[in-house]
């Protein structure tokens, strides 16, 4: 008995697994597929949950009423259905390879990048098949060379040199101000280390510093980092880091008496995983003078026209579970983007020609001044060549516990592309 | 008090160390166990003691009886506490506690407070040479000195039946002396019974009531302490004495033909 | 035609022979044509599934030598993968090697690094051996980064696409071949290391190696040996891995792969090569089942149920195969087999 | 000097959290030899229940305190009943990879109730803010150094003085005498993972209050490891020792050494230095007790 246990065991294994290879079953009515990886494990998680029930969101509702957004007037065509899919990556670069393969041949014609290793991983091979991705993550591998990966925020090295401007502009006293950078410890917090932001920071008139590094998520106080910076004297400490780690270090940062209103004047600028909205809702006044660049703005601002669209898709399909992180803001985003190179296509291609290449062409590339409803700093405006879909950068700063817009720059371009 | 009936043990499922043992302790006695290695002594008492289970060994057959009880199916910890008490073979001190909290550790189930207290000094009367050192750490205690340690140890849980393993392994003549007179002390003050495993056979039929031979798994010799101290095998194979005078060349193949009838 | 039952060898070639019956060599040969011939009907999906199997085999055999076979547990395989990948990877992109020489380079220099951080094995065992190990992962990755100026740093490294006399080998076909030719040759040469002297003294290493030392096997050369061996494994592995992502960087070798690698071969079955493929298929279908399932759970439960469900599937699996199995797959499909083979006298056998 | 200093200061304070849940896993090794690399995950596990019962349920730090051991007690029988006790007199690797199996288990238990989601609870947990001249030491910090100490106290009493002690260390030393004079080894053994869950706990709380819970929260059980191999792997004292002195070490070393080199981040990997030059040159510790092997 205990043999024949095993057997049935066994079989039961090799028959679900059999399952999950079969094909998916062809469907009478046209469908087209939004989503992506996800990167459900790892230190993305929580963003990547939150911008998952962001595209989940706004399929439904593009579905339920073919328009695209409250503002606008254009139609989704009506006998087209969307539908979400996606797997989680788990942030293994292996792992996202597989995916994307079996999303390919499920017919899936737009992409998702849900993190720095995914985006090296898979670039190539969307270039390759010349499919068009949005994505989470923006560093400055994804312009080596400018590929069709697609972000919807500044990479981090435009937003570093977004406050670096902003900074200089306000700086009063006569000598250098000096900067340097406090980065995560990771592909993502390294991404600022080029060449080129150094030079064009000395260029606008910084002494450059040095370097220190914290960890993505520190588990201890980052006191040896922030008592350098103090020691070097540092006015502008830049840094790309996700809201685990910065939050720590400000804390740390407060409690050694740095800040721009304390008695050692520091200002700590972090690019734009900081999302300075969820911020300064979890630190409250022991944050202020944290800035941030090109973040979103915070999901109770309803007089946008964006966000109140947000509000009301969770208040319409997420009842009882609304989401408070801001990477919704994301998901819908991205879901907007992804539906607008479909939709764009679609009045060129016929349906059934629709490819991977003809979405790119004929959708991604024709996205010229999508009106966001203000969720990012600029209507997205793509092209060949061209990923970034914003050319201003909004600077916030946490001011009395609540995060402020402070300023904008405009999109520097700080890395030449190859 | 103890019976073993006819028990077979089995080793990982293949290996057959005990192929029908029997042997009976009754109150007060001490019973010698005696062989060459690997005959089979140490597992009897390991299968008494419900330490085979430790070892991936089994009772696979026969019964083991202890105040009328059944325990071949208990677990060390179980028979330990109905008052069997064993000193393990090759003087397992607990080499980083002191010689103190090594007695204690014998005393682990007992609930009388002032009975233990009584018995520590009680085992300190028995071993005077433990007494100095009770704050050392064991571990630097000389072997005889551990020896006496692991036999108070074993006094300390009061047990009814105490199984010792090789108490005179690897130690000086005159400490074995020593340690075979405080046993037989031990059991005539405390009316304890002993299951004594030698391979010193001398010093163990001394002092025992009643010896049993083992050899490749089963008793090929039993009986009372004087009888066996006069059998001619015995005195043979275990003491290394011979009838004096015998032919040489005649007495060799006796003994060979002697052997082999032992050990088929 | 039955499955043979006995022994019917009648001299020491016979003994010897990788494969004792043409039963044996026909499935061998079957198997090779049907891995041929794979590209033909499988979708790119199954090929990529397929290819990242076949890695990780090549890998997986070498732990299995270090591991299985020695005894030596390395926690740090994920690391030596990373020396053979970048290694290669260095010298097609920046000094513009072809492919084909890159890879032994690679897997040589995984060796090496493989046979410096084995120097301690000799002082060392079981727990201390396992840190040594860790503690060489991050060490390598470390140096990896700070290395910028030739590895990239954090931001990795482009690698050209590989080229072999000629043949480029970016289709998913091409490079499937190739991955697949390694898998036949690692597990063609693994059985065999295990059948010469070092694999010999290897066993008696892993089974006692005090009494191996005592027998005259130098713990000194062949714990080495098997470091550097194991290493090249795990150094062709990186190496291929690293050209199939046509990109290195240091998130392709995270510490937690190391830990899998070592759960195949529990779940596979230590010591045995069968056994290490067979851990590799199992975990990585395992892989792919929570990964199509995820989005059903997060549908039916809760998008957290969904990203739970790898690490507590990965783990449930290993501790209900070190509860019921601790032999691994290898051992139940032997006792299938057994159990055929003696039909219909099997009831002995099914235990 | 006083950025030297104050490196120090910093790094003593850093090292008592590591001695802490070095501890625990001392403990469960000296008692049932098994090496818990799930360690850092009790770590993880305790910073997610300090955000339940102080944010989430909103209770008074005592209370909170309390619940979250009592949770770590549950959870530690629960992990000796079902993992670990079918593995006794398994070999090793088998029990290590059983412990790595738990600590995917246990993150993934996490994952599930908390979403791998950033919980912050700061200023919940009470501060001592200190400062010595210029020198600033970390109010958590000294929090932990306080808990630690206390932590250490009350072990170190239970060790000595208590009968469950005497049978912890007395079954550290050799399992068949312990089980011969009638002790229970796997009460011994519950008790032990018990005691490594609870401190493992009371330092994810720590720690929570400094950086908030995060699912990289376990990482620390790693630099844990170097602390225990440092210490020697059976000694408590050696443990709290090393942990000072490796949090020295690493911050000093980052402090000086991160500015010169071309992609710093030396703090992360220092202790796995540390860990293979004492694994080469002094492969029992500092302070543990040397192992004679019998073959």
């Amino acid at each position: 008995m205990y043999k024949h246990r095993w057997m049935l065991a066994a079989c039961t294994i090799i028959l679900m697994v059999m399952t999950t290879f079969l094909p998916v079953s062809a469907q009478a009515e046209k469908v087209l597929y939004v989503g992506g990886t996800q990167s459900l494990t790892g230190p993305f998680a929580e963003d990547s949950a939150a911008v998952l029930a962001g595209i989940e969101d706004y399929v439904a509702y593009v579905n339920e009423t073919k328009k695209l957004a409250p503002w606008r007037s254009e139609k989704f065509p009506a006998d087209v259905k969307l539908e979400v899919l996606w797997r989680d990556d788990e942030l293994k670069p292996p792992k996202a390879l597989s995916i994307y393969e079996e999303l390919k041949a499920k017919g899936m014609l737009v992409g998702r990048i849900s993190g720095s290793p995914i985006a090296l991983a898979l670039k190539d091979r969307l270039w390759e098949d010349q499919m068009g991705a949005t994505s989470m993550a923006s560093g400055s591998y994804l312009l080596t060379p400018p590929q069709s990966i697609f972000t919807y925020y500044p990479i981090y090295t435009d937003s570093c040199a977004a406050i670096a401007d902003w900074f200089k502009a306000n700086w009063k006293e006569s000598r250098k101000p000096r900067v340097a950078y406090l980065t995560a410890d990771n592909a993502m917090g390294r991404s600022l280390e080029i060449p080129e932001m150094k030079a064009y920071l000395e260029n606008i008139g910084y002494e450059f510093v040095g370097t220190q590094y914290v960890p993505l998520v520190p588990t201890s106080p980052p006191t040896t980092q922030l008592t350098w910076l103090k020691q070097k004297g540092v006015d502008l400490a830049l840094g790309v880091m996700i809201n685990p780690g910065s939050q720590p270090t400000v804390k740390e940062m407060v409690r050694l008496g740095m800040g721009p209103h304390l008695e050692y004047h520091m200002t700590f600028g972090v690019a734009l995983p900081g999302h300075a909205a969820v911020f300064a809702e979890a630190m409250g006044e022991l944050g202020d003078g944290y800035v941030c660049a090109g973040s979103f703005r915070s999901l109770d601002d309803i007089a946008t026209p964006g966000i109140k669209f947000c509000s009301d898709l969770q208040d319409k399909y997420r009842k009882g579970k609304r989401i408070s992180h801001i990477m919704y803001e994301a998901g819908v985003l991205e879901a907007m983007i992804q539906v607008e190179a479909l939709r764009l296509a679609m009045q060129k291609v016929p349906f059934d020609k629709l490819t991977p290449r003809a979405v790119l062409e004929e959708g991604f590339y024709q996205i010229k001044n999508l009106d966001t409803g203000d969720i990012s700093s600029t209507p997205l405006t793509y092209g060949k060549g061209d990923i970034e879909g914003v050319d201003e950068i909004r600077i916030d700063q946490v001011q009395k516990g609540k995060s402020v817009k402070v300023g904008s720059s405009p999109v520097r371009h700080i890395y030449t592309k190859k | 008090m103890l019976e073993v009936n006819n028990i077979e043990v089995v080793y990982m499922n293949v290996i057959r160390v005990l192929r029908g043992v029997s042997l009976m302790v009754a109150d007060g006695q001490i019973v010698a166990l005696l062989g060459a290695n690997g005959g089979g002594k140490t597992t009897t008492l390991k299968a008494i003691s419900g330490m085979l289970k430790t070892e991936e060994g089994e009772v696979t057959d026969g019964s083991i009886e202890f105040d009328g009880k059944r325990i071949d199916r208990f677990g060390p910890e179980h028979i330990a506490v109905l008052g069997i008490s064993q000193a393990m073979e090759g003087r397992r001190v607990l080499a980083h506690l002191s010689v103190e909290e090594n007695l204690l550790v014998g005393a682990y189930r007992r609930k009388d407070r002032q009975g233990v207290k009584q018995d520590l000094e009680m085992v300190f009367d028995y071993f005077p040479a433990v007494k100095r050192l009770r704050r050392r750490m064991s571990g630097y205690l000389s072997g005889g000195e551990q020896q006496m340690l692991v036999i108070g140890r074993a006094l300390m849980a009061r047990p009814k039946l105490m199984l010792l393993d090789e108490p005179s392994l690897g130690l000086a003549p005159l400490m074995v002396q020593e340690i075979i007179e405080i046993i037989k002390q031990i059991n005539v003050d405390q009316e304890m019974a002993i299951l004594l495993v030698e391979q010193n056979v001398r010093a163990a039929l001394d002092i025992a009531h009643y010896g049993h031979v083992l050899e490749n798994g089963r008793v090929v010799l039993s009986g009372p302490a004087e009888d066996l101290k006069d059998n001619e095998d015995v005195r043979e194979f275990y003491m290394g004495l011979s009838k004096v005078g015998a032919q040489r060349s005649y007495r060799e193949v006796k003994h060979y033909r002697r052997r082999k009838r032992w050990l088929g | 035609m039955g499955l043979r039952t006995g022994t019917f060898h009648e001299n020491y070639a016979e003994e010897m022979a990788t494969f004792n019956s043409r039963l044996r060599w026909g499935l061998v040969a079957a198997l090779i044509v049907v891995l041929f011939l794979c590209p033909f009907f499988l979708s790119d999906r199954m090929l990529t599934i397929l290819t990242t199997m076949g890695i990780a085999v090549v890998s997986v055999h070498g732990l299995n030598i270090l591991t299985g076979y020695c005894g030596q547990i390395s926690m740090g395989h994920s690391g030596f993968m990373a020396v053979g990948g970048y290694t290669s990877a260095i010298l097609c992109a920046e000094l513009g090697w072809p492919f084909w020489a890159a890879l032994p380079c690679g897997a040589l220099a995984a060796g090496i690094a493989g046979l410096l951080f084995g120097l301690p094995s000799l002082k060392i065992k079981g727990f201390y051996l396992i840190m040594a190990t860790i503690a060489a992962q991050f060490i390598i990755i470390w140096i990896i980064i700070q290395l910028r100026s030739i590895t990239g740093g954090t931001d990795g490294l482009l690698v050209p696409k590989p080229t072999i006399c000629g043949i480029s080998l970016t289709s998913k076909a091409n490079y499937y071949y190739l991955v697949m030719f390694f898998v036949v040759l690692a597990t063609i040469t693994a059985h065999n290391i295990v059948r010469t002297r070092a694999g010999r003294a290897f066993i008696a290493i892993r089974d006692n190696e005090v009494a191996a030392e005592v027998m005259g096997v130098s713990l000194w050369s062949y714990k080495l040996q098997a470091f550097f061996i194991g290493c090249i494994y795990a150094g062709a592995a990186g190496s291929l891995l690293v050209h199939y992502v046509r990109f290195a960087s240091i998130e392709q070798f995270p510490f937690m792969d190391s830990v899998w690698y070592l759960g195949m071969l529990i779940v596979g079955g230590m010591g045995s090569t069968a056994g290490a493929i067979f851990g590799v298929i199992a975990l990585k279908l395992l892989d792919e089942l929570v990964t199509v399932s995820g989005p059903i759970l997060a549908a039916a439960v809760a998008p957290q149920a969904a990203a739970s469900l790898a690490l507590i599937s990965h783990g449930l699996i290993i501790i209900i195969f070190l509860i019921f199995e601790p032999r691994g797959l290898y051992h139940r499909w032997e006792m299938i087999r057994a159990y055929f083979r003696l039909w219909p006298y099997s009831h002995e056998a099914s235990e | 000097m006083t950025f030297f200093l104050q490196l120090i200061v910093t790094g003593v304070a850093q090292g008592m959290v590591y001695a802490l849940i070095a501890i625990g896993f001392v403990i469960i090794l000296k008692c049932s030899e098994v090496f818990n690399i799930a360690q850092g995950h009790f770590v993880l596990i305790g910073g997610y229940l300090g955000w339940t019962f102080l944010v989430l349920l909103g209770l008074p730090i005592w209370a909170a305190l309390l619940a979250a051991i009592a949770t770590a007690v549950i959870m530690g029988l629960l992990i000796e009943r079902l993992m670990l006790r079918p593995m006794v007199g398994k070999p090793v690797l088998a029990v290590i990879m059983m412990t790595i199996a738990l600590s995917t288990v246990l993150g993934g238990v996490a994952t599930l109730l908390w979403g791998a989601e950033y919980k912050a609870y700061h200023g919940l947990l009470p501060t001592i803010i200190m400062k010595v001249g210029t020198i600033s030491i970390p109010s958590e910090s000294l929090i932990g150094l306080i808990v630690s100490v206390i932590c250490v106290a009350i072990l170190m009493f239970l060790f000595r003085y208590t009968k469950i002690g005497l049978a912890m260390r007395a079954t550290a030393e050799d399992l068949q005498v312990v089980q011969s004079v009638g002790i229970k080894a796997t009460t011994v053994y519950a008790v032990s993972w018990v005691i490594a869950s609870v401190v493992g706990v009371i330092g994810g709380i720590l720690l929570g209050g400094v950086s908030g819970a995060n699912m990289d929260l376990a990482n620390i059980g790693l630099k844990a490891f170097a602390v225990v191999l440092l210490g020697g792997v059976n000694s408590v004292g050696g443990a709290i020792l090393a942990g000072i002195i490796l949090g020295m070490l690493e911050n000093v070393a980052a402090g000086y050494l991160d500015p010169i080199l071309p992609g710093g981040g030396l703090a992360q990997v220092f202790p796995f230095f540390v860990m293979i030059i004492v694994l080469v040159f002094r492969p029992h510790g500092l302070f543990g007790l040397a192992h004679i092997e019998r073959v």
